[in-house]
């Protein structure tokens, strides 16, 4: 085959055999790649694609959990970081091919997902009537509609994790399982002076760490009892110039933590606040050297964070019934207590906690049962939806500003409190717990 | 292929001009095929927003506290690596040229770190200068005690351990780019130099460089657009107390759920890069071809 | 023709014999000796110093990979091997999917050396060897790709490969890759085409070649440092993107989006192993590739 | 200006198991134009390295003038260079090319300027200066190679092969060129190459090496006629000289004939001490006469290749066995299988000893022992 036309020296033979081999490679790629979820992929499996459990020992104590549940469902557990797994969700769902079944995250993962990426569950909440979700939950499970978008299957809250080397500086006369925010200042204080200067308390405040919670569900109930009614009041400049002082003997390394147990397993701080997952591996090698207390109380009380995970179906999933079926499984009494036993997420059902928790899991239990006992409850924000993250930032900014940089608490609260107000009122929420209800979007005060 | 072929004797002028043009466009189509759309619904997205008009996600981006500094940041870092990183590069490559015995193995670990990801070179240097690293540790084991390197207070060390922890992520890629592009230059014209009377650094600057000039540019160019990249590394080690450029991006997207204004940061991103990238052409433009044409 | 000597000229008068054997001859001069041996000397130590600046945190993450979960909380650390366990990384290794992750990231990067080389090469070529109009122009258009942070264009790239029923799949993350590695590729294969001479490609066409065999049969195996350097980068840069690959894949995840996801949230222990995971490939394709990549030692010795 | 004094130089490269020059001792006289010719790998070109201070010797010693330069680096030898690859940077302008070496030393401009003019002038460079080397032919570079390397007022200019990557013809016309330019500068030269032709129209002397040894060095007749070993008679000339081989035997008449199988050659009376012993006897092609059957001392051979070469014609004539190339003249005819006279008179017999193929001293005044 001669080919007469010499195309600017790129013969048409080699163009075909380029064309060939890319033709080949194409569908070999696609045919022999692994799958990675260990179950295998294609019909009949339900691919569950989560934001918790991502550690990998937490990975793949939760497949082992799903196995346990219901050998006849074979489900993919694809754990990874919120903003990847919430962009490929919403990519399948504006595709409409939708690949994923179900979604495990928290309460503002799911906002953020919302009602039209997450199929109405009213139906099956009723179904599972009996469990016994609490009312608050239900409430969330809502998103600020009328209609429940995804059933609760974990809940969680923050505890202090306390060193048993720390009680040597505890003020005298302080009780460590009800501790007052100025107890903690005063105890934290004799410990850093006690250690040469170097602060014995910690919190996490790095780029993945929760302290925006500790600030919202703890300080601002505690100090002012409310969040966005009583935002820039006097009570909460007491608040921020409480939070200065904590700062003050607080780790400085803290902005580089995202998880209490590191810093305080090696030892780098004796006390920490944290999310109790966050937190279970520190008591791990020496449990009975470890402490873990509820939060403190301040002048309107002891307000603590409940913290909801939920499972959501995606819409316009195939094999709804077999993640129906995947839900059902999950709150199941003996497959909470398998999750809160390895995974110390506890339940949202009714269960009876059994006596032979892991210690560090058993700690936890009784601290947050010491927390929910007269602790006044808040929530994460109710129907924000997407502007749940921006919300988190109005305190991170105030955090950064006030504490870090010290900037005057009254002025950045009432520029950040504008931020605040137009969020809400562009999502039309009204207030939430610890906030008493509205009618219209919430104000802040 | 018994039969010769017979080639027309004088292939048309403009398969001969459009030479280039047909190398070229596989790659051309594979990009706008790939990319093409993607690029333009990000830039839709920059200036379009869920409320307020066209600048209103500018304006965002612009009120985020820690903008500014992310600039200055990213600036900063840029102003003073790059050129740090370049004098490395060349002498490590000028070391290697010497045929030292061990060259071999100096080589490879010089161009280990390349294969390192950023997140893992953010860890390595994590273990390093965190509170209890190995750098305290070694500190310890003279005697002296632990510095705090990166606490949000000595803003100094902090800058000292990204710099130091980039310096080393990326310098091998200046210095491949350069090893591959010296492999070409015969060694004549520096012999005829060092007969001319031209010292070691009268050497570099009159001959060694500008031969090198081809692969300066293509390293420069492609140092700088991943410096404007750089982000995982100085998170791993300082969380936001040191915030980069793309860090916003990522804040905006992932953190605050809000892609129009991430686009916004992104096309920021991506203008300072081309406007480095032109600079560099322009700079470094080969006054030798300038008898243009086909060679 | 026979060559003989031209008629011969009068020769011209030969200086007699050299007499200048007389003068005696000065000593050897060792000095400019003495210092060449002490800047080798100054070279091997600088040479170290920086084996040393560029090797250390390698064998530090390695370390902080193999001690045990106690070791690493302990202060001050060891320098050297004090407490082993390879527990965390056996855990690590064996846990769910690492594995199969790891053979579809050999899978997806050594496509994407093919993919970028098989389109970038010609492309690299076609910009060392001519100077036409838009020849900057097209450069620029090449690293808008590499310029702009890919976490912008996730959500869209992944409803296109929706849309064409490829997403989930290593030939997505190849194409992707593919794409993020085309302008390293032109530009490094081009700075060493430049470099080989334009008069060999040319005598290869004399003897028949077409432009097109010229590339392959004279300037590809001259460049061969060219696309070595080049594929180094891009295998790289293919084994350690993370975003792109965690996008568009769900079940047949690529190392680094299954493991570096999941590593910020992992116990310090693990998130060493897992670096420590992700760097061994490379280390091993640098290793292999680096032969290729110069031929400065076998440099020409007249 | 000064001389170069080369003592008992040796370079041995690493991995190499013989060395490129082995105790290699030579001297070039002040204004001295030395050429060092022989086959590639010989070593001619590291001992100009040697000289230049590109490569370092393993022991000997360079002395230049009267300063020892052995390990001294190039640019405190006040040397320049041609290179065989002309080494031109492609990224200056011609001006600077030339200009390059006196830039360097910080001449001021005004004077490299007016330098870079006569040398460009004396190359026929002018309307070159501004352009780039890349827009230049081979020969323009080399003339900018040769002008860079005489701006600069160096004591010793060395060559190495610079004109082997010239065409044939420019060649021929650049040879003539250098030579008179060399020869008006007057600069202590030396010049490698592996062409004869060049080594014997340019060189004062010349030194022809082989395997990192100095065979001979003498000025061009004296390597061309009296060759010192059977390697030099056969590297010099076109075709190379005739050996013959063979052995003496005294005559009863006091004559010595040097006798192959079936014939016998006269010769000189001086070799009877050599009786009986191996020789090879060296005779130029254009040196042999042809004579009619009878005249004394002629010896019979037949005709095996006939080559008229327009000025000349070469027979390859088969002596007793062995073969021996003879120039006649334009218009002789032969064919092949005549039967030819052949006479070769004692003045251009050269005698070798066969087994060091070292030329015999013999009383004729021309013969030299090699240094």
């Amino acid at each position: 085959m001669s080919n007469q036309h010499q195309t600017s020296g790129i013969s048409r033979r080699s163009l075909l055999r380029f064309g060939a081999t890319v033709g080949v490679t194409a569908p070999l790629l696609a045919a022999c790649s692994q799958s990675t979820t260990g179950a295998k992929s294609g019909g009949g499996t339900v691919n569950l694609l989560s934001t918790q459990h991502t550690p990998t020992t937490e990975a793949d104590a939760f497949r082992q959990i799903l196995k346990q549940a219901d050998s006849s469902l074979s489900v993919n557990f694809t754990p990874g970081e919120a903003s990847p797994t919430i962009s490929q969700i919403q990519a399948q769902v504006q595709a409409n091919n939708v690949k994923t079944n179900a979604f495990l995250g928290t309460h503002g993962d799911l906002a953020t997902l919302g009602p039209n990426m997450l199929e109405d569950v009213t139906s099956l909440i009723g179904e599972l009537g009996s469990a016994g979700f609490s009312a608050d939950n239900l409430t969330l499970t809502k998103l600020g509609t009328s209609k429940n978008y995804y059933v609760p299957v974990e809940q969680a809250t923050y505890v202090l994790a306390v060193n048993k080397k720390a009680l040597d500086w505890l003020p005298s006369g302080a009780d460590v399982n009800s501790l007052t925010y100025d107890q903690l200042l005063a105890w934290m204080q004799a410990g850093k002076a006690a250690n040469g200067g170097k602060p014995i308390f910690g919190l996490p405040a790095g780029p993945k760490g929760l302290l925006h919670r500790f600030t919202q569900g703890y300080l601002y109930p505690s100090f002012t009892g409310g969040l966005v009614t009583t935002f820039k009041s006097a009570d909460a400049v007491t608040a921020w110039q409480y939070f200065k002082n904590l700062w003050s003997v607080t780790a400085p390394s803290s902005t580089n933590v995202d998880f209490m147990q590191d810093p305080l397993s090696a030892g780098q701080v004796l006390v920490g606040w944290d999310h109790v997952a966050r937190l279970v591996n520190a008591p791990k090698d020496k449990p009975d050297d470890w402490l873990m207390v509820p939060a403190p109380k301040g002048p309107k009380g002891r307000g603590y964070l409940a913290i909801l995970n939920g499972v959501g179906i995606v819409k316009g999933s195939p094999d709804q019934d077999r993640t129906k079926q995947l839900i059902k499984d999950l709150v199941k009494p003996e497959v909470q207590l398998s999750i809160v036993r390895q995974l110390a997420f506890f339940p949202t059902v009714k269960a009876t906690l059994p006596s032979d928790l892991p210690p560090a899991v058993r700690l936890e239990s009784d601290a947050v049962t010491k927390t929910q006992s007269g602790g006044m409850l808040s929530l994460p924000s109710v129907g924000m939806g997407a502007n749940d993250a921006k919300f988190t930032k109005v305190f991170q900014d105030c955090f950064t500003g006030i504490v870090l940089n010290n900037a005057d608490i009254q002025q950045t609260l009432t520029t950040q409190g504008q931020t605040m107000q137009q969020l809400i009122t562009d999502s039309k929420a009204p207030c939430w717990v610890p906030d008493p209800k509205s009618s219209g979007p919430c104000q802040v005060g | 292929m018994v039969a010769t072929e017979v080639r027309p004797a004088r292939r048309s002028a403009l398969g001969r001009a459009a030479a280039p043009y047909a190398l070229l466009l596989p790659s051309v189509l594979f990009m706008l095929a790939l990319f093409g759309w993607p690029v333009i619904s990000a830039v839709q997205q920059a200036f379009t927003g869920t409320h307020g008009g066209a600048t209103q996600n500018w304006h965002d981006m612009v009120a985020e506290p820690h903008f500014w500094q992310s600039v200055r940041n990213t600036l900063l870092l840029v102003v003073v690596l790059i050129p740090v990183q370049f004098v490395l590069a060349v002498a490590m490559a000028l070391l290697l040229r010497e045929r030292l015995p061990g060259r071999g193995f100096y080589f490879y670990v010089w161009s280990v770190p390349l294969a390192v990801s950023d997140l893992a070179a953010g860890l390595v240097w994590l273990s390093i200068f965190t509170d209890n690293g190995y750098l305290n540790s070694a500190l310890g084991w003279f005697g002296v005690n632990p510095v705090e390197w990166l606490s949000y207070q000595n803003a100094s060390t902090m800058f000292l351990a990204v710099f130091l922890a980039e310096l080393w992520r990326a310098t091998s890629l200046v210095l491949i780019i350069l090893v591959s592009g010296m492999q070409m230059m015969p060694r004549d014209y520096e012999e005829a130099a060092e007969v001319f009377g031209a010292s070691f650094w009268q050497r570099l600057r009159h001959v060694t460089l500008p031969l090198m000039r081809p692969s300066i540019q293509v390293a420069l160019i492609l140092r700088t657009i991943l410096a404007f990249q750089a982000f995982a590394v100085a998170q791993a080690l300082t969380g936001n107390e040191f915030p980069l450029l793309v860090g916003q991006t990522y804040l905006w997207f992932a953190g605050l759920n809000d892609p129009h204004v991430a686009s916004a940061v992104a096309l920021v991103v991506l203008g300072v890069s081309m406007l480095t990238a032109i600079g560099y052409l322009v700079m470094l433009r080969r006054p030798d071809r300038s008898q243009g044409g086909e060679r | 023709m026979s060559i003989a000597p031209p008629a011969p000229p009068a020769p011209p008068a030969p200086p007699e014999a050299p007499a200048v054997a007389a003068e005696p001859l000065p000593p050897v001069d060792r000095r400019p000796l003495r210092r060449r041996r002490m800047i080798r000397a100054g070279q091997q130590v600088a040479a170290i110093a920086l084996t040393l600046f560029m090797g250390v945190p390698v064998y530090l993450i390695a370390l902080a990979a193999f001690s045990s979960r106690a070791e690493l909380n302990r202060f001050p650390k060891a320098l050297w091997p004090r407490d082993v366990s390879i527990d965390t990384m056996r855990t690590f290794l064996h846990s769910t999917g690492v594995v199969p992750s790891f053979i579809n990231s050999v899978e997806v990067g050594i496509a994407t050396l093919i993919v970028s080389l098989l389109i970038g090469a010609p492309a690299g070529y076609a910009i060392a060897r001519y100077a036409f109009r838009g020849r900057d122009g097209y450069q620029l258009f090449l690293l808008t790709a590499r310029s702009l942070p890919v976490v912008v264009l996730s959500i869209p790239l992944a409803t296109m490969f929706l849309r064409l029923n490829i997403y989930d799949s290593v030939l997505a993350v190849t194409l992707v890759h593919a794409v993020l590695a085309l302008p390293t590729t032109v530009l490094i294969t081009a700075s060493v085409f430049v470099a080989v001479p334009a008069e060999l490609e040319e005598a290869g066409m004399v003897f028949g070649c077409t432009r097109f065999g010229a590339f392959r049969k004279v300037v590809l195996p001259l460049s061969v440092p060219g696309v070595a350097a080049s594929s180094i980068f891009t295998f790289v840069l293919s084994w350690n993107e993370v975003l792109a690959a965690a996008i568009l894949t769900l079940n047949n995840r690529t190392l680094p989006a299954q493991v570096l996801t999941t590593l910020p949230y992992s116990p310090v222990e693990f998130r060493f192993a897992g670096g420590f995971a992700m760097v061994v490939p490379s280390l091993v394709f640098i290793l292999l590739m680096r032969r290729y990549l110069t031929n400065m030692w076998g440099a020409t010795i007249r | 200006m000064a001389e170069i004094r080369v003592r008992n130089l040796v370079k041995l490269y690493p991995g190499q198991r013989s060395r490129a020059n082995d105790d290699i001792s030579l001297d070039v006289a002040d204004g001295e134009f030395l050429v060092l010719l022989g086959p590639s790998g010989c070593g001619k070109t590291t001992l100009l390295r040697m000289v230049a201070g590109l490569e370092l010797p393993t022991d000997g010693q360079v002395v230049i003038g009267r300063r020892d330069v052995t390990y001294l680096p190039p640019r405190e030898r006040r040397l320049s260079m041609v290179f065989q690859s002309y080494a031109v940077f492609p990224h200056k302008r011609v001006r600077d090319n030339i200009g390059f070496g006196l830039a360097m030393r910080g001449a001021p401009r005004s004077t490299i300027r007016q330098k870079v003019e006569w040398a460009a002038d004396l190359l026929r460079l002018t309307e070159f200066l501004d352009r780039y080397p890349a827009q230049l032919s081979g020969g323009q570079r080399q003339r900018v190679a040769v002008a860079r390397a005489i701006v600069v007022e160096a004591d010793v200019l060395l060559m190495d092969e610079p004109l082997s990557n010239l065409d044939a013809l420019l060649r021929l016309s650049f040879r003539a060129e250098l030579k008179k330019l060399v020869g008006e500068l007057g600069t202590t030269t030396l010049y490698v190459t592996h062409d004869q032709v060049e080594a014997l129209s340019l060189g004062d002397r010349v030194a022809v090496m082989r395997d990192g040894r100095v065979e001979q060095v003498a000025d061009p007749m004296s390597v061309y006629d009296r060759p010192a070993s059977v390697f030099v008679g056969g590297f010099l000339g076109s075709p190379p000289m005739n050996f013959i081989s063979g052995s003496v035997h005294a005559e009863p008449d006091g004559g010595v004939r040097f006798g192959l199988d079936g014939a016998a050659i006269p010769a000189p009376r001086a070799l009877a001490s050599y009786a009986d012993r191996p020789l090879r006897l060296g005779v130029r092609a254009e040196s042999i006469a042809l004579a009619d059957a009878q005249a004394d001392g002629a010896v019979p051979t037949t005709v095996q290749v006939f080559e008229p070469l327009g000025s000349a014609t070469l027979l390859t004539v088969d002596l007793a066995g062995q073969q021996v190339k003879v120039q006649a003249s334009a218009s002789y005819r032969a064919d092949p299988g005549d039967r030819v006279w052949l006479s070769i008179m004692e003045e251009h017999q050269r005698w070798f000893d066969a087994e060091t193929s070292l030329a015999l001293d013999v009383d004729t005044p021309l013969a030299t022992a090699p240094t």
